[in-house]
Order: structure tokens, then sequence, then C-alpha cells
């Protein structure tokens, strides 16, 4: 049983997909059961896998039994392991939220089918994680890009099948790019395995194939992770989303599409050739990445609506994480992936607090905030701590990734990277500090904030936990660290 | 042989495409397109002779066939009653 | 040199569909454009891939004796996964023009960016 | 020689289904598109796609064009037309990226080529006996890639539980 | 030296959250949070006596909490010089607590029983705990930690009245503090850990011999313009603003938490980051002090002018802190007695002056000096008091200013620089300057003609704080025993 695992983790909530929207049939109230126990099998799943990954090394499986190249390789190590317990994990707390996020915000008629494509999103990125093919990666890129783009068009507002459709075309435009590198690359080589990719690219970087392949992994994975310049289809995506939707996607989606590009960076193309060969490669994304954090900053500051303003953020916080991953030292890929889990719990705790006060009131303009803060203390604490947490405030999780980002710039005697880190912070206090301002030191129209109704506790409760998270995460720092740091050094060989 | 007759068979489907383009009215394009599958039908045929295998091209060509009846039976479908069912 | 350019002719083509696709994807308002655009431009790609696996002198891959020579299947297998990949985008599209449509009465992306400029 | 006619028929296709304003007849002109796509990969003895790109990519995605275009507005709305400028730039370079990269490609159709010596000729070698088909395209398919195909499955599901989703009607929206 | 591990100073520092617990569990309750606030702050001032006399004995204590990252830890550890801060800290806690009590009363009645005034509590009691952290924080990191702690929760008590002025000053008070130390503290605590591996407080300092003298000087300019709560020119510009607070803010803010943790600061980074020696080295030392005396001179040029009571307090209060900073900038033994003296007896004496002036507020609502002509009759307690704390910042005896004026003009004497001898002498007068006025208008000139306002004195909470106050300021004159101890063991240890 335990051997099979790694594919289990997801062939289960693959199959509890299937059943969701049936079963949703019966009485609606069963498909988001189906969901909670679906995510929760994959998460416990995930942890065994961990410390299995801990205790054992790197897990190989073959897919059917046959041996990599030629079938279809999972590969559990210490980066994929991590990555799958961060995701899993936040889509149980998601799940949990959606509960009553859903109820209030789609209608009664389509939430079974919701909840079987929520699944598939989950099961897409999950594929993503563990896959050790090249190809198996692009088909389950588009599983999860699917249901993305039809998650978010489910939204209440009239834009949110346009956000939808808008996503659709430019994130098919990424995959294809995607699918484009893997042509280029089996041109070149012949193979699909990671792996094998990897044993065999040296000696061929001055191969055009493959410098236009990483080229279009490159522009493919920059829009699925919305890397400036190519970040337009996400602020629109995650204003209009559900709320529930909004924080899964904004947690998990693009941390698994840089992860996956992570993949292709150091277990496919190597890191060898970025050091020797393309030296102008990471510095190109250095300056994408400095550019992506102070822009990404400025406009969410230019924002009105919360969670265009946690959009424009996302924008910039994708950019600590290249800026981790081109530094392409140990310390400061150590950052990037510690910014990778940090960000997402950060992000999840921002987004889903942002859904309890959205919840039956679909307060979305931050001047609407105004005398919440003692009206829905628990949210807006979760918030506060959020959002200090993305400023790297010290004893936060953020203060962690930035320190480690800091560290790598100054081991590359990149020190004007720093003020770029410090910068950018400085906007985040900004922007955020005007909506805890709203949130606690002005006073609201009374009778507005007397009207505004209670909040499950369903939706309370993962909000407090994943926002406590950054707080137990930025002091007990050693646990993520540990492991990123084993990743980093497994990436960097 | 059956090289040749391809290329004469794609040329003159190749030359429909004037129609194709032109118009004037839709009937013109779908008829165009039947006049291409029907060709191409052909094509796929002697294309397996040419792979000196013919048994596994016929089926492609039926299946071909069929799907260009269907699609030109939904074309005018549409055009006459402007839906589907 | 015209001999470089014929020894990969399909692979030109393709580079020409591609772009061709991909300008109709991105310069056109038209939201059903975008998506025939979006069709072309992935088929390019799977002709690409297809192309790949073209072997001079070989003959289908279908067993018909081991000394026969195949065409390369691996790239098949994969475009057959990635066609129905495609076909299914194209279906989520739909709905979703379909959906736009509803709510704002016109399928040109300009004109709904003009309607919704005043919302937030 | 027919290839190249094939191809060329390609390009004007492709060309005439974007320049068209009717909707209707770009649709029509892409399921030639697509009938001689699928022909074209006949002749470079990709039968299994073929028969797929015929029935998936002509019919299936045909019909469904016309099961949008009954519910929408058929034309395209007449804007200026003139190219425009930057979208011009983001293709053109992006094409240039790849006939760049196609310099180094081997020769079309060479059987040197690494990917006919890699991977593959285990498939060639032992694929009927490991797998029990006669036909390599259905032997990998269903069984050393069988896990792509599970996927592609998914995919097919997840898009009809998508379409399911978007196409019930919304009430709850603002 | 002898170093113990124990619980103590943790436990100094919970206390009071543990009261700010109570508060919150126990809502609208105004007796409980009195009881609580009382009781914590007299508990804490305990907790750091008992720890007194093994600090006088050359002991060290140390509680080691947690390791972030490697080489980050969060530790806590008490020695002469947190000692001095943390038990002028925590007294002036008790007093300002019972002050506190008083003013909220008589000044918010009838919101006296709301949770507002529950929070306001609760936030001033997270103060204290930061306070204290500060003073006992073992590394930079924990210091760090606990200064940004107290940045962020006198925010709520500076913006408290929720005016538009209130919310405007609280805006910037919070901006410069919280962007100087993300902007330049945050980066300057970082190049220190990246070239020392460490932040731990050495008496010897770390970054000796460590780093590049270009970097050296980077981190230390830096750090101090990082360290904003020490009101250095021109980051100084959070201090008047803030002003707008209700009194006993005002009075924490400026005499006891905010500045002088940001002057505590600066001592920690000067004398066990970098090290005597280092700063001495690089030269730095010289124009922190003259970067000091600019600022010294400056802000008294400013304070004349002002006619707002607590805006003329404010910038005196600039003007002070960068005393110590000058005392410290200096590095002789007399000087750096001298700077520890001037955190108290400022304190002191600060604090007594704002207690006065948030008297005279509450019982005859005037803010303005030119308004205060004859008010030492009505309230003699008061005004008494500050021409004690004025003497104490002029430096005449039998006030404590004089003493720690003594041995910084004796450091600067020991260093050779007479300019700063003289920058000091010509401060006193200016401090005469815009303070014996306010004495003089108060105690000699008339009441202004038509003015029939009937005044008192403040409510007895009120003014029993600041005669404490008072009185300590002249019992520190003559006996400074304690804290001429610590300062010398301070000295001893470099």
């Amino acid at each position: 049983m335990t051997e099979h695992f790694p594919v289990l983790v997801i062939i289960i909530p693959l199959v509890l997909a299937l059943i969701a929207p049936v079963a949703g049939r019966l009485n609606k109230i069963y498909s988001w059961a189906i969901a909670l126990l679906a995510t929760l099998f994959s998460f416990i799943t995930s942890m065994l896998l961990l410390h299995q990954v801990m205790y054992n090394g790197t897990i190989s499986y073959w897919m059917g039994g046959w041996e990599p190249p030629w079938g279809i390789e999972y590969v559990l190590d210490y980066l994929s392991a991590f990555v799958l317990v961060i995701v899993t994990f936040l889509a149980v707390a998601v799940t949990i939220f959606a509960r009553h996020s859903v109820t209030n915000e789609i209608d009664d008629n389509k939430i079974p089918a919701f909840y079987g494509v929520y699944l598939l999103f989950i099961v897409g990125l999950m594929g993503m994680i563990v896959t050790g093919d090249i190809f198996n990666l692009y088909v389950f890129l588009e599983i999860s890009s699917l249901t993305g783009y039809a998650l978010v068009a489910m939204g209440k507002r009239r834009k949110a099948p346009l956000a939808g459709f808008r996503y659709l075309v430019i994130g098919t435009v990424g995959a294809t790019f995607i699918l484009l590198g893997i042509g280029y690359l089996y041109i070149a080589t012949g193979t699909l395995n990671m792996a094998d990719l990897g044993a065999r690219l040296p000696g061929l970087f001055n191969s055009k194939l493959v410098i236009t392949a990483f080229a279009f992994f490159a522009i493919g994975f920059s829009i699925k992770i919305a890397l400036f310049p190519l970040h337009t289809w996400l602020p629109d995506a995650y204003t209009y989303a559900p709320s529930a939707v909004s924080a899964l996607m904004a947690s998990t989606g693009t941390k698994v599409g840089a992860y996956s590009f992570i993949r292709i960076i150091f277990t496919v193309f190597g890191v060898k050739v970025f050091l020797n060969q393309w030296v102008s490669v990471p510095y190109f994304f250095l300056i994408i990445a400095s550019v992506a954090m102070l822009v990404g900053s400025i406009l969410a500051i230019a924002q009105t609506n919360i969670k265009k303003m946690l959009a424009y953020s996302s924008v910039s916080q994708i950019g600590y994480i290249m800026l981790g991953v081109f530094l392409m030292n140990p310390i400061g890929l150590q950052g990037g992936l510690l910014h990778i889990f940090n960000h997402a719990l950060m992000k999840c705790a921002l987004f889903l607090s942002v859904g309890c006060i959205a919840y039956k009131t679909g307060i979305s303009n931050i001047n609407d905030l105004k005398g919440l803060g003692f009206k829905k203390p628990y949210a807006m604490a979760a918030f506060t701590i959020g959002a200090l947490s993305m400023i790297g405030i010290p004893l936060t999780v953020g203060f962690v990734s930035k320190w480690y980002l800091a560290l790598g710039s100054l081991e590359n005697g990149m020190w004007y990277l720093i003020p770029v880190i410090v910068i950018s912070s400085i906007l985040m206090l900004v922007y955020f500090w005007r909506v805890i301002d709203n949130i606690y030191f002005k006073a609201g129209e009374p009778n507005d904030v007397a009207k505004i109704p209670a909040t499950p506790a369903s939706m309370i409760i993962p909000t407090i936990i994943v926002a406590a998270l950054c707080l137990v995460f930025g002091t007990l720092a050693f646990i993520p660290v540990s492991i990123t740091e084993k990743a980093a050094l497994l990436l960097l060989g | 042989m059956f090289e040749f007759t391809i290329l004469v068979i794609v040329i003159s489907a190749f030359l429909t495409l004037y129609r194709m383009v032109k118009g004037p009215t839709i009937y013109d394009r779908i008829l165009t397109a039947n006049i291409i599958g029907t060709k191409t039908v052909v094509v796929i045929v002697l294309a397996g002779f040419v792979f000196k295998s013919p048994q596994f091209f016929i089926d492609i060509a039926l299946v071909y066939v069929l799907i260009n009846f269907i699609l030109v039976l939904a074309f005018l479908k549409y055009v006459e009653k402007g839906r589907l069912d | 040199m015209m001999e470089f350019i014929l020894a990969k002719y399909n692979y030109w083509i393709y580079v020409i569909i591609m772009m061709i696709g991909f300008y109709a994807v991105i310069s056109k308002s038209n939201l059903i454009k975008k998506i025939i655009g979006l069709s072309i431009f992935q088929t390019s790609v799977f002709l690409l891939f297809i192309s790949i696996g073209k072997v001079d002198g070989g003959t289908v891959p279908i067993y018909q004796g081991t000394e026969a020579v195949y065409i390369n299947p691996l790239p098949h297998v994969l475009i057959l996964t990635a066609i129905v990949v495609g076909v299914s985008v194209t279906a989520v599209a739909f709905a979703l023009v379909v959906n736009i449509y509803r709510e704002f009465g016109t399928i040109e992306e300009n004109a709904i960016l003009e309607m919704i400029k005043h919302d937030d | 020689m027919a290839d190249l006619v094939l191809l060329f028929f390609l390009i004007v296709c492709a060309v005439a289904a974007v320049v068209q304003k009717e909707l209707l007849n770009s649709v029509i002109i892409l399921s030639i598109y697509s009938l001689i796509m699928a022909v074209v990969w006949v002749r470079l003895g990709a039968v299994d796609v073929a028969i797929t790109e015929a029935a998936v990519g002509a019919g299936i995605s045909t019909v469904l064009f016309i099961a949008v275009l009954t519910r929408v507005k058929r034309r395209e709305e007449l804007t200026r037309i003139r190219l425009q400028i930057l979208p011009l730039i983001v293709v053109l370079a992006v094409g240039l990226t790849l006939i760049y990269g196609t310099l180094d490609m081997p020769d079309f159709g060479s059987p040197a080529a690494v990917t006919n010596t890699h991977v593959v000729p285990r498939y060639l070698e032992k694929g009927v006996e490991e797998t029990g088909t006669d036909n390599y395209v259905a032997g990998i398919l269903a069984s050393y890639r069988g896990y792509d195909t599970l996927g592609e499955t998914t995919v097919i599901f997840t898009a009809g539980l998508c379409v399911v989703l978007l196409l019930r009607s919304n009430k709850k929206r603002l | 030296m002898d170093v113990v591990t124990s619980v103590k100073p943790l436990y100094a520092i919970l206390i009071s959250l543990i009261a700010v617990g109570l508060i919150l569990a126990f809502p609208r309750k105004p007796t409980f949070r009195e009881f609580f606030t009382v009781i914590s702050a007299l508990v804490t001032f305990v907790m750091v006596l008992s720890m007194l006399p093994w600090i006088l004995q050359g002991g060290i204590l140390e509680y080691h909490i947690i390791t972030v990252l490697p080489g980050l830890n969060i530790a806590l550890q008490v020695d002469a010089l947190g000692m001095v801060f943390a038990l002028t800290a925590s007294f002036l806690w008790l007093v300002t607590s019972f002050y506190t009590i008083g003013y909220m009363r008589s000044h918010y009645p009838k919101d006296y029983t709301g949770r507002s005034v529950d929070r306001f509590f609760a936030f001033f009691l997270i103060a204290m705990t930061s306070a204290i952290g500060t003073a006992f924080a073992g590394n930079l990191f924990t210091l760090y930690i606990f200064y940004e702690i107290l940045t962020l929760c006198t925010y709520p008590l500076v913006a408290y009245d929720k005016t538009q002025e209130a919310l405007y000053g609280a805006q910037k008070y919070l901006i410069h503090l919280l962007g100087t130390s993300l902007l330049f503290f945050l980066p300057a605590m970082f190049l220190t850990y990246y070239y020392t591996g460490t932040l731990d407080f050495s008496t010897s300092g770390i970054l000796a011999g460590n780093a590049p003298d270009i970097v050296l000087v980077v981190t230390f300019i830096l750090f101090i313009a990082g360290i904003a709560k020490a009101a250095l020119m021109p980051f100084h510009a959070w201090l008047p603003a803030a002003m707008v607070a209700p009194t006993p803010v005002s009075a924490l803010l400026h005499a006891v938490a905010v500045v002088k943790a940001g002057v505590f600061t600066i001592i920690r980074v000067v004398l066990f980051i970098f090290g005597a020696d280092l700063v001495q080295g690089l030269n730095l030392g010289y124009y922190l002090a003259y970067f000091a005396a600019f600022t010294i001179i400056v802000a008294s040029l400013i304070a004349l002018r002002q006619d707002n009571l607590k805006r003329r307090l404010a910038y005196s209060t600039i003007s002070q802190l960068s005393y110590t900073i000058l005392g410290v900038a200096l590095l002789t033994p007399s000087a750096i007695t001298g700077s520890v003296l001037h955190l108290v007896i400022h304190a002191f004496g600060k604090i007594t002056l704002f207690f006065a002036a948030g008297a005279i507020y509450v019982a005859s609502g005037k803010t303005e000096i030119s308004q205060m002509n004859g008010i030492g009759k009505k309230m003699p307690f008061t005004m008494a008091a500050f021409t004690i704390g004025a003497l104490s910042m002029i430096s005449i005896p039998p006030a404590a200013g004089f003493l720690s004026k003594w041995y910084l003009t004796m450091g600067a004497v020991e260093a050779n620089q007479l300019a700063l001898v003289a920058v000091l002498a010509l401060s006193s007068l200016l401090n005469a300057a815009y303070f014996l006025p306010i004495v003089y208008r108060a105690f000699l000139k008339p009441v202004e003609n038509g003015e029939k306002v009937k005044m008192k004195e403040a409510p007895a909470f009120m003014v029993g704080g600041l005669m404490i106050t008072a009185i300590a300021v002249l019992c520190l004159f003559f006996a400074p025993s304690v804290f001429l101890e610590l300062a010398r063991m301070i000295v001893a240890a470099m």
C-alpha cells in the first residue's frame, strides 16, 4: 500500500472528483464532504510521503511498472514532497472555508459540478508537482488550467466570465509555448523524462534547439506564474473569482507553476549551464524579477479593490520567488523555495480573511472596510497578521524568506538587490497600512457596520489557522528552512 | 504514379479555394468544403498505397467521409434553421 | 541554401501558420476569432510534432514484420493527447463566450471593455 | 510536391479563416483547414492522429463552433482594417525565435535524428510483445504512457464538467 | 562575570501581557482594568528590582527562548545597561499608570466604561512589555522585534483621539518609525548578520575585523538612520507630530518608552555591536558626536519658537536625546557614564514636565504657553514640579540633570573636544531660555484680565504622579549611586 502512495495521492482525489458531482445531486453537502475527504486524504498521504522522503530519500515510482525513460515516472524528493504538502494543506483549509462561502456565492444547482471542478484543479496541481515526465507535466498543467479558467468565471461579478476568458486565452498561449518547448527539447534529445533530459542535455547547450526550448519554457511559465510583464491576466482573475477560488488559486496556482519552472530550470537544464554558458539569462531574469517586485507593489498601491490589491501584490511576490531562483546559489534558491511556502500561507490567509468580510456583504472596496476591525475581529486579525507577514516583520514567515533572499543576493555580491527588496517591502507597508488603518482606526457608518452579518465559524477557523501558521513558521522557521535547504542542495546538485 | 495522382487531385482541390475565399454565398463555401472533403478521401486512400499498406488507410477515409457528410449537414441545418436541434 | 530550406520545409510552414494563429489571438477583438486563432495556433504545434516523427522510407507505425522501418510513433501518441486537450480548451472557451454573451450581449472585447470601464 | 501544395493550402485556409468577417465562413474554412491538416498527417504516416484530428478537430470542434454561433452574434464587427503594430512585433519575434531554433533541427525525415535513436527503438523492438498490440501508437498510448491517457480522459471529463458548470443559468450574479 | 540562566526576565516581560489578556477578557469594567494595570506595573517593577542585586554583583542573567534561524535567536539577557533602562522604565511606568488612570478618568468620562479605553490600557501594557523587552533583549534580533512591537502598539495610542489631526500625526509617527526601521535598521542588521553570522551582543563588539571598512561605515550610517526613535535630525519629525496623543502617552513616548528605546538601541549598537574600539578606529564616533551636537542646538532653537507647551517639550526632548547620543559617541568613560545617567535622569525630568503639561490641560484646558500667566498660583504643586523638571533640563543643582551634564562635559574634555563643551554650555543656556519664561509666566505674571475660569489642581492621581517623579529628580541628585554603579559597570566591561 505505502509504496503506491505517490500515485494514490492523485488517483483517489481524481476518482472522488468524478463522484462528487454525482453525489451532489442527492444533496449538495455530499459533494463538499467528498471534496473535503479527498483533500484530507491527499494531505495526510503527502505528509506520509514527506516523512518517507526524509527518512528513505527520493522516491521514484514507475507508472505501470515501465521503467523510465520509456514509461512515466513519478518523483518525490524533498522539493516535490514539500510543495505537495503545502498545496494539499492549503487545499484542506480552503475546502473547509469553501462550504459556506461557496453556498453564498454560487447557485445551488451548480454546487455539485463546482466541487468536481474544484477537486480536479487540485488534482492537476498535484500531478504537476509529482510527475517526473515533461509531457505528463503538460497534461496536468492543462487540467489545472482548464479548471482554473472555469473556476474564475464562477464569480458573482459580471466581469468574471470575461476575466476567465482572458485568462483562458493567455493561459492557453502559455501552455502551448510550453508544449513547443517540450517539442524542441524532444527533438534535441529524443526523451521526455526529466531526469533523462537532465543527463542528456549537457553538451547540447550550444544547440539552437535547446536555446529556443528554454526561451519558450521561460515565456510559457512566465505566463503561468504571472511574472511581470506577462501578469496581465492575474489581477482580473483573482479579483472576480469567488472568494474560495481566489484563495486557492492565489496560494497554490502560481506556486505550483513556479515549482514546475524550478524543476525545468534545475532538474532539466541544470544549474551549470546558467553559471557557465548562459550567464546573461540569470541576469535578465533578476532584472525582470526586480522590476516585478517594484511594479507589482506600485500597482497595488493604486488599487481601491482589496482583492485586486492583493492580486497585484502577488505579482510582486512572484518577483521575489524568481529572484531567489535566478540567484542560482543555494541560499538564494532556498529563499525562493521558502517564499513559495511562505507566500502561499500569507496570501491564503489574506484572501481567506477578505473572503470572510465579503461573506454576504460583498464588500470589496478598501474604503468600505472602515470600522470592521471590531465587528469582525478574527478575520481582521488574520488579515493583519498576513499583512505584517507580507511586509516582512520579523517573527512572521515573510521575514524568513526575505532574509534568505537578501543573504543570497549578497552571496552573489549583488548588494544592489537588497535596496530593491527593502523598497518593495516599504511599498507593501504603504498599501497594507492603508487597509489596516481603515480597518482599525477609522470609524465606519454605524448603521452599515451594524448590518454586517456574522461569519460562520467554518470560514473563520481555517482563516485563523492559516494566519496563525504564518506566525508559527515565522518563529519555528527551522522547520521549512531545513527542508528547503536540502531541496536547494538537491536541485543545485 | 500514385504521387502524381495525389498531386493532381490536391491541385484540383486547391483550385476550389477560390470559391471558398470569394464566396459569394454561404452555400458556395459549404460546397467547397464538401468538394475538398471528397477529393481528400481519394488522396488518403492513394496515400495508403504509397505507404504500401492501404488497409490502414481505408478506415480513415471512411471516417473522413462520414465527418465530412455530418459537417455539411450541420452547416446546412444551421444556415437553414439557425440552430442545430 | 535552397537545399537547406527545402530540407526542413515542414518546419518553416508550421512557423508561418503558428504566426498567423498567434496574430489572430492577440490582435482580434472578436472572441470567436480569438478562439479560431487559438485553434490554428495549437494545430500548428501539432504539425511540428508530427513532422518530427517522420522517417524517410518509414511506414506507418503498425507492426508489419521486424525488418520494416517505422515512423516514430511517440510524437503521435503525444499529439493524440494534445488534440484532445486542445478541443477541451476550445469547449471551455465556448462556454465562457456564451456566458459573456449572456452578460453583455456582444462578443467584441473592445465593446465589452468600453461597457465595464466604469465598473471598478 | 503534393505535400508542399497541401501545406500551402493550410496557410491559405488559416489566413482566410482569420480574415473573414462572417464568422460562419470562418468556421467553415476552419473545418476545411482541419480536414487538410488531417490529410497532411496521413501523408506523414500518422494515421491514428489523422483519424483523431478528423473526428475531433474537424468534427466535434466545428459542431461546437456552430453550436456557439447559434447563441451569439454571427458577424465580426467591422473595426478599421489595419495591422496592429504591437501584436505584429510580438508575433514576428516569436516566429523568428522559432526559425532560429529550427536552424539546428535535424533534417526533416532524417532517420539518424536522435528522436529516432534514443527512446523509441525499444518501443519498436519490444512493443508488440510487451503490450500485445500491433499498433505501436495504441501500445504506447495505453501502456507505456498510459498515464498520459488517463490525464487526457480526465481533461475531457474536466472540460465537460466545466461546460456544465458554466452553462447552468446564473441567478446570483450581481 | 557570572552568567546564569534565569526565567525572571521572561516573567518580567510576560506579566503585563497577562494583564492585557485579563483586561480584554473582562471588558467594560473600569475597576478591573485599573487594578490590573497598576498591579502588573507594580509586579513588573518588583520583578526588575529583584534582579538588581545580582546585576550589581557583576552577574548577568540569560534566557534563551527560541532559535528562529541559525544565528537568529530570541533570547533575553539582563546586564547593567539593560538594567538601567528596565529600572527606569518599570518605575516610571508604575507612576504613569496612576497618572494615566487619573487622566483617562477625568478626560474621557463618557468613554471610560467603554471598550476603547479597554483597548487603550491594553496597548499601554503591551508597550510596557515591549519596553522591558527592549531593555532585556539578549541580541540585536530580539531587540529589533521588541523595537517594532513598541512602534506598532503605540500607534493606536497616538491615534487614540481619532480626530483628523490625531490620525494625521499618528500616520506620520508610524511611517517615520516603521519606515526607517524597515528601510535602514533591518538592512543594517542584515549586513551585520551577513558578515558576522551572529547578532549576539558582545562587550567588545562583534563587527571588528569581520567586514570591509566601507561596509562598516555603511552599516553604521544605516543603524543611525534606522533608529529613528532616537530622533536624531533629520529623523525627528515624528516626535512633534505625535504630540496629538493623550498626555500620558506623550509622557510615555517622550520620556520613557519610545525615545529611550531608541537611544538605548543606539548605545547597544555602538558599544555592543560595533564596539568602542572599532567606532573610534573608524572615527565614526566624532562624526556622530558632531551630528548629535547639531541636533542639540537646532532642536533647542526650534523649541524656543514653540508656543504650544507640548510641542516645546517635544523639541526639548529631541535636543536632550542627543545628549545621550553625544555621550556614547565620545566613547570616553566619563562620557559614557554621563550618557547612561542622562538616559535615566532625562526620563524622570521630562516625564515630570509632561505630567505637568497634562495636569494643566486637564485642569484648565490650556495648551499654549502664552495663556499660562499666573497659573502657578492656582496649581502650585504642579508648577513646582514643573520647575524642578525644568531645572533638571537646564542642569542646575539640586536637580539631577546637573549630574549627567557634568559627566558629559567631563567626557568632552577627556576627549579633547572643546567645541563640544561649548555646545553643551550653549545648550544649557538655550534650555534656560525656553524653560525659565514658562516658570516666570506661571508664578510671577498676573492672571490676564477678564479670565474668570475657576482653576484648581488636577485630580489627585495625576498630581500625585507628578510629585513623585519631581521628588525622584531631586533624589537622584543626592543618591545616584545605583545608576552610577551600573554605569561604572558598563564602562568597566568595555
